[in-house]
């Protein structure tokens, strides 16, 4: 299976890369920007094909390695391969 | 000899260029602001080290956008040098004046250490006072130093003889051992195909007074002399 | 949130304590404002008088610490401590604690540490050019440490790297005690000139009252944002405490001050650290006298719906406050628009002596500032010193299996190798003025554009602090001195950042008053006063506290860089001398816990007045360039301090036979204090004379050579061994992450 | 409207992050992953409600600063806000 796999920071935690993205596209003459956040996206390649056990592979992996949950959230999808 | 040196947002390494311009080359160069829309008349522009805008989205992503690059992209069509130390590497490559990109380290780490190089090219305006097959010493700084391209690419960059430093061991061995951050090929610099634009990762200007114990960085500033004067 | 006037509150008694209020305080409180106080009221006098910012268990013994000197300009008190380096050169410098935030997100904690401390420094008009960190963590294999270790290095690295200022020392400690409670400790230094220092002292009404930077969040809101959930009637997600640092706004930050620095637009100056806006209203106003009228509608806010809460205790990174010259609002907005920084008049200072906030309309605060900034409870809390352990003579204490095993088992142990794995992550070059790299015994940078040196270093030996706090306070001031002699420095003043656990226990209140006064003892005689620090209690979980960490940063000036010792001998057939006692002290070694796997006896004992005297000679032979190499004598002893020597050099050493009475394996590995291992071209006699002039024990250990240390005909180590210990151990470790 | 764009590397790109990571969740036991690759994940707030507008705003966004084409894909999908 595929999981893809998306890691945004949580609300209220302050996200410098998205400011800076902000005032660089502003620069750039992009001026209906209001707002950008920018996060991580993995995609995995899963050789479990049962999408139960995937689902909690998977999470155990964003609790335990890829997402930094005191300021990230995750949100994934799974994919048959 | 005039020279520029572009002052990004988050640039660090600014100071330490003009200071190495001015002790070696003779001649202070101009501190130019990234949002003024012209570089003052120049034989060399340097893009220095640091972290333009906080090398956030893409180490040199939003520099390469900076009100300037207009200016120098056409001063460099036009012939005027261009030197990209480090973070002024990313930024050429960014806006493709070179091939290829600067990607994270293999180690995923900041790496800060002297490396050893071999010297491919002494027959460029940046390294006429070294001699090919040179070992010299330099020091690395960076998150982003690993030198990637398309295998095409990187065959037309040596056989057009491009790349000019690469990582290397005490020996002058290239291999995977002496290379410190993942480069293919263990590039470490390259010019564009005029000759007249390099982009390295290395700091010349970190080793280029004894006080700091070691001078292998100040060649390429003479030789930047005495081929601009 | 808590609406109306001050008049109006829903303040409880029960609220107070959630806010970390006694009840007493909370008494003091309602007497200071004749009424009860407003939600954000509570919130105010709760930070002001926390631990953190009112030092209310320590400050009594804090007053004990020297702190004036020839060189002092400034001592504790303001943002950082300033010192006079001759030719209008000034050194700004200070060390802080992150613990908490570190063992929480070890990224973002450190480098929100590292932030916090280069504010401190520039606000007062210093140029950043050395960042220091002491980092202190669990045991090597503890299932956190790791994570915690890979995380702190590289969240300091990803800071000050951005930034652009060299991280040039540091120490790194292990040790079972520190496994639920990391130390995490930044210092920086600055450069500033004498007649440009910037004070927080807002002297003078009417002046505007800026606000430059970054936005403000709800990030950091103290402690308190639990106990307002309960006010909130939303329901969002718990807001995360944690901070998230933007060193490209710092950088941006420095750089805009530091030219607004230039003119003459600053009357005062200071960062939002801990307690953001609030603490920073009140050092100010206080310090100058005057109320400050603020309006929270004009605060720069990130978020939606932020309340005066919010906004007065957020601990939003990257800000700072201001007060103007009048007429300078201009000038000022002008240079932090160009850098791209947020930039807004958000008050006045006034002649009423009180904080009042605005916001939509309504009056928040209203409190007496003087009364505020002053009338923090200071508590003198019980404090027990146990009975310093007994001595234990080296012939007591077994010899090794051999030489050999030990000193394998000690230079590739975590407490003794190369901490090169951490400081290649830390960019310590860039401003191109690094003339000692990490690796020795103080950092040396250059002052930029003059031939004079800075020398910076940070120390404790916390288990001798845990045996006997008063000779550990000691140690720890004399190996700072001890370490910028070694260059070839004359030591100038110190700050210290002062771990322990929770002073409500005696036992750990003992430990620090303990460590104070050794500090006080070390600090008086060394002529080495004290300019700025940082307390950090509470370092403690389930009641297992860390070992008591006074760490110690210092500085020193080298009038000539052509005069700097390294460690590194410098070419063969260069004789080594000893200078400084041998008794072959293993009480608390680390010979004993690595070796012997305990932690027994007392700690080596320092002689002030020697440690003195054997400072004062090295550094004048050092000054006559009379040496080629110096390197102090430290943790692991003799032994392990001529392998650092040999590996810097890449050279070998023959050391002679010993031929004295003490056991082979304490002279080796005893730390007896006050001692410098001398590499000098000629054959040393001089050396030795000069020892004994002063008063001091001497001899010859050997000379350099060849590509092992070598013993007699008894040992060899080869070099390539060694460093395959020492430089292995730490990347080994810390690949499996 | 708000914007949801996912950047990954193209094919045959080197991708020191993604080998990390799954490095790394071999090390933490998870060992039913084949391949990881990591790329980044930008939330956009556009002003512009305009559909039409909006995707060509977007696409010129990446073009020029978000991707680099190089080495990069990018993909996103629109929402009314
Ligand atoms: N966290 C760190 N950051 C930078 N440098 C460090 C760090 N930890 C140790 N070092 C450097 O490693 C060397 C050895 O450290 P240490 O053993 O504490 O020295 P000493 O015993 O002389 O005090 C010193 O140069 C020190 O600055
Ligand atoms: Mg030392």
């Amino acid at each position: 299976m595929k999981a893809r796999i998306k890691i945004t920071l949580k609300n209220g935690v302050l996200d410098p890369q998205g400011k800076a993205i902000a005032n660089a596209l502003g620069a750039l003459g992009f001026d209906g920007v209001d707002g950008v956040r920018q996060g991580k996206y993995i995609e995995l390649e899963l050789s479990e094909s049962d999408p139960k056990r995937a689902e909690a592979e998977v999470k155990a992996m964003c609790e335990q390695l890829l997402a930094n949950t005191v300021i990230e959230n995750y949100q994934f999808e799974l994919e048959p391969a | 000899m005039k020279s520029s040196v572009i002052v990004f947002p988050g640039s660090n390494c600014d100071r330490d260029v003009a200071v190495s311009l001015e002790q070696l080359t003779g001649h202070a160069p101009a501190m130019v602001w990234h949002g003024e829309a012209v570089v003052p008349d120049s034989d060399l522009i340097v893009l220095p080290g640091g972290f333009s805008y906080g090398d956030y989205l893409r180490s040199g992503a939003m520099a390469a956008h900076s009100p300037i690059m207009t200016d120098i992209i056409a001063k460099a069509r036009a012939g005027v040098a261009v030197l990209g130390i480090c973070n002024g590497f990313q930024v050429l490559t960014e806006t493709r004046l070179l091939p290829g990109i600067l990607m994270r380290n293999a180690s995923l780490k900041f790496i800060c250490r002297d490396v050893l190089l071999r010297v491919e090219r002494d027959d460029t305006i940046f390294t006429n006072h070294y001699t090919k097959g040179d070992v010299i010493r330099i020091p690395v700084a960076h998150h982003d130093g690993n030198y990637f391209s398309d295998d095409d690419t990187i065959r037309a960059l040596e056989d057009e003889g491009r790349v000019v430093l690469r990582y290397c061991d005490a020996d002058g061995t290239i291999g995977e051992d002496s290379n410190p951050n993942g480069s293919r090929a263990n590039i470490a610099g390259v010019i564009d195909k005029t000759g007249r634009i390099l982009g390295l990762m290395p700091h010349p200007e970190r080793l280029a007074d004894e006080a700091l114990g070691g001078t292998d960085g100040a060649p390429m500033f003479r030789s930047l002399l005495e081929a601009l004067h | 949130m808590a609406s109306g006037s001050p008049a109006v509150a829903h303040v409880t008694p029960d609220l107070a304590a959630e806010h970390g209020l006694s009840s007493e305080e909370y008494a003091h409180l309602l007497d200071i404002l004749g009424r009860a106080p407003s939600l954000t009221e509570l919130g105010i006098f709760s930070v002001m008088w926390s631990e953190h910012c009112s030092y209310k268990s320590s400050k009594v013994w804090l007053r004990l610490l020297p702190t004036e000197g020839p060189r002092v300009i400034q001592g504790p008190g303001e943002n950082a401590g300033v010192v006079d380096l001759g030719d209008g050169d000034a050194a700004i410098f200070k060390m802080e604690s992150h613990n908490h935030p570190s063992f929480i997100e070890p990224y973002q904690g450190a480098a929100t540490g590292v932030g916090g401390i280069m504010r401190d420094v520039f606000t007062m008009g210093a140029r950043p050019v050395a960042n220091l960190n002491a980092l202190r963590f669990g045991e090597p294999d503890h299932p956190k440490t790791r994570h915690l270790v890979s995380g702190v290095v590289a969240g300091i690295g990803g800071y000050g790297n951005c930034i652009g200022v060299p991280t040039v020392g540091g120490e790194v400690n292990f040790d079972e005690g520190y496994n639920t409670n990391i130390l995490v400790n930044a210092m920086c230094v600055g450069l500033a000139r004498t007649d440009r220092i910037f004070y927080a002292a807002a002297k003078g009404t009417g002046h505007s009252v800026v606000y430059v930077g970054s936005k403000t969040g709800r990030d950091g809101i103290h402690g308190a944002t639990m106990a307002s959930a309960e006010f909130n009637d939303d329901t969002e997600e718990k807001r995360p405490t944690v901070q998230v640092g933007d060193p490209f706004t710092e950088k941006l930050l420095v750089e805009a001050c530091l030219e607004l620095m230039a003119t003459d637009a600053i009357i005062a100056i200071q960062d939002m650290g801990a307690a953001g806006l609030t603490c920073s209203c009140i050092e100010m106003a206080d310090k100058g006298g005057v109320g400050i009228d603020l309006d929270l509608d004009a605060v720069p806010t990130r978020e939606q719906g932020m309340s005066a809460y919010d906004m007065m205790l957020s601990e939003s990174q990257e800000r700072m406050l201001m007060v103007l010259t009048p007429g300078a609002e201009e000038i000022a907005r002008a240079v932090f628009t160009k850098w791209g920084l947020d930039f807004a008049i958000v008050g006045i200072t006034t002649d009423t002596g009180r904080l009042v906030a605005r916001h939509k309309g309504e009056t928040k605060v209203d409190v007496p500032i003087d009364v505020l900034a002053n009338s923090a409870p200071e508590y003198k809390r019980p404090w027990v010193l146990p009975e310093p352990p007994e001595a234990i003579d080296p012939s007591d204490v077994a010899p090794p299996e051999s030489i050999e095993a030990a000193l394998e088992a000690m230079i590739g142990s975590p407490h003794l190798c190369s901490r090169a794995w951490v400081w290649e992550q830390y960019d310590h070059m860039v401003m191109a003025d690094t003339l000692v790299r990490p690796g020795g015994d103080a950092a040396v940078v250059r002052i930029h554009g003059t031939n004079k040196g800075l020398a910076a270093t940070a120390d404790v030996t916390p288990r001798y602090c845990a045996a006997d706090p008063r000779e550990g306070g000691k140690q720890a001031v004399a190996e700072v001195w001890r370490n910028l002699t070694a260059t070839g420095a004359e030591p100038i003043a110190i700050t210290d950042c002062l771990n322990f656990g929770n002073p409500e226990r005696p036992e750990i209140m003992g430990q620090f008053v303990g460590c104070i006064e050794g500090m006080v003892e070390a600090c008086n005689t060394l002529d080495f006063p004290v300019v700025s620090g940082n307390v950090s209690l509470y370092n403690e979980t389930n009641g297992q506290a860390i070992p008591p960490t006074p760490a110690i940063g210092g500085i020193g000036l080298i009038p000539d860089i052509t005069q700097i010792a390294r460690i590194a001998p410098t070419a063969p057939d260069q004789n080594l001398v000893l200078i400084g006692p041998e008794r072959g002290h293993l009480g608390q070694s680390l010979y004993m816990q690595i070796v012997l796997d305990a932690k027994l006896g007392a700690p080596p004992p320092v002689d002030l007045e020697a440690e003195k005297r054997a400072g004062d000679l090295v550094r004048s032979l050092i000054r006559e360039d009379g040496v080629a190499a110096v390197h102090d004598i430290s943790d692991g002893g003799l032994l392990i301090a001529l392998c650092e020597m040999a590996l810097a050099g890449n050279i070998g050493i023959e050391l002679a036979p010993y031929q004295g009475n003490l056991p082979l394996h304490a002279v080796l590995f005893g730390e007896d204090q006050g001692r410098y291992i001398v590499a000098v071209d000629g054959d040393g006699q001089d050396i030795l004379t000069r020892a004994s002039e002063s008063g001091l024990p001497a001899r010859l250990l050997g000379r350099t050579g060849g590509d092992a240390i070598t013993m007699g005909d008894e040992s060899v180590f080869p070099l390539a061994r060694l460093r395959e210990l020492h430089e292995g151990w730490l990347p080994e470790h810390m690949r499996t992450i």
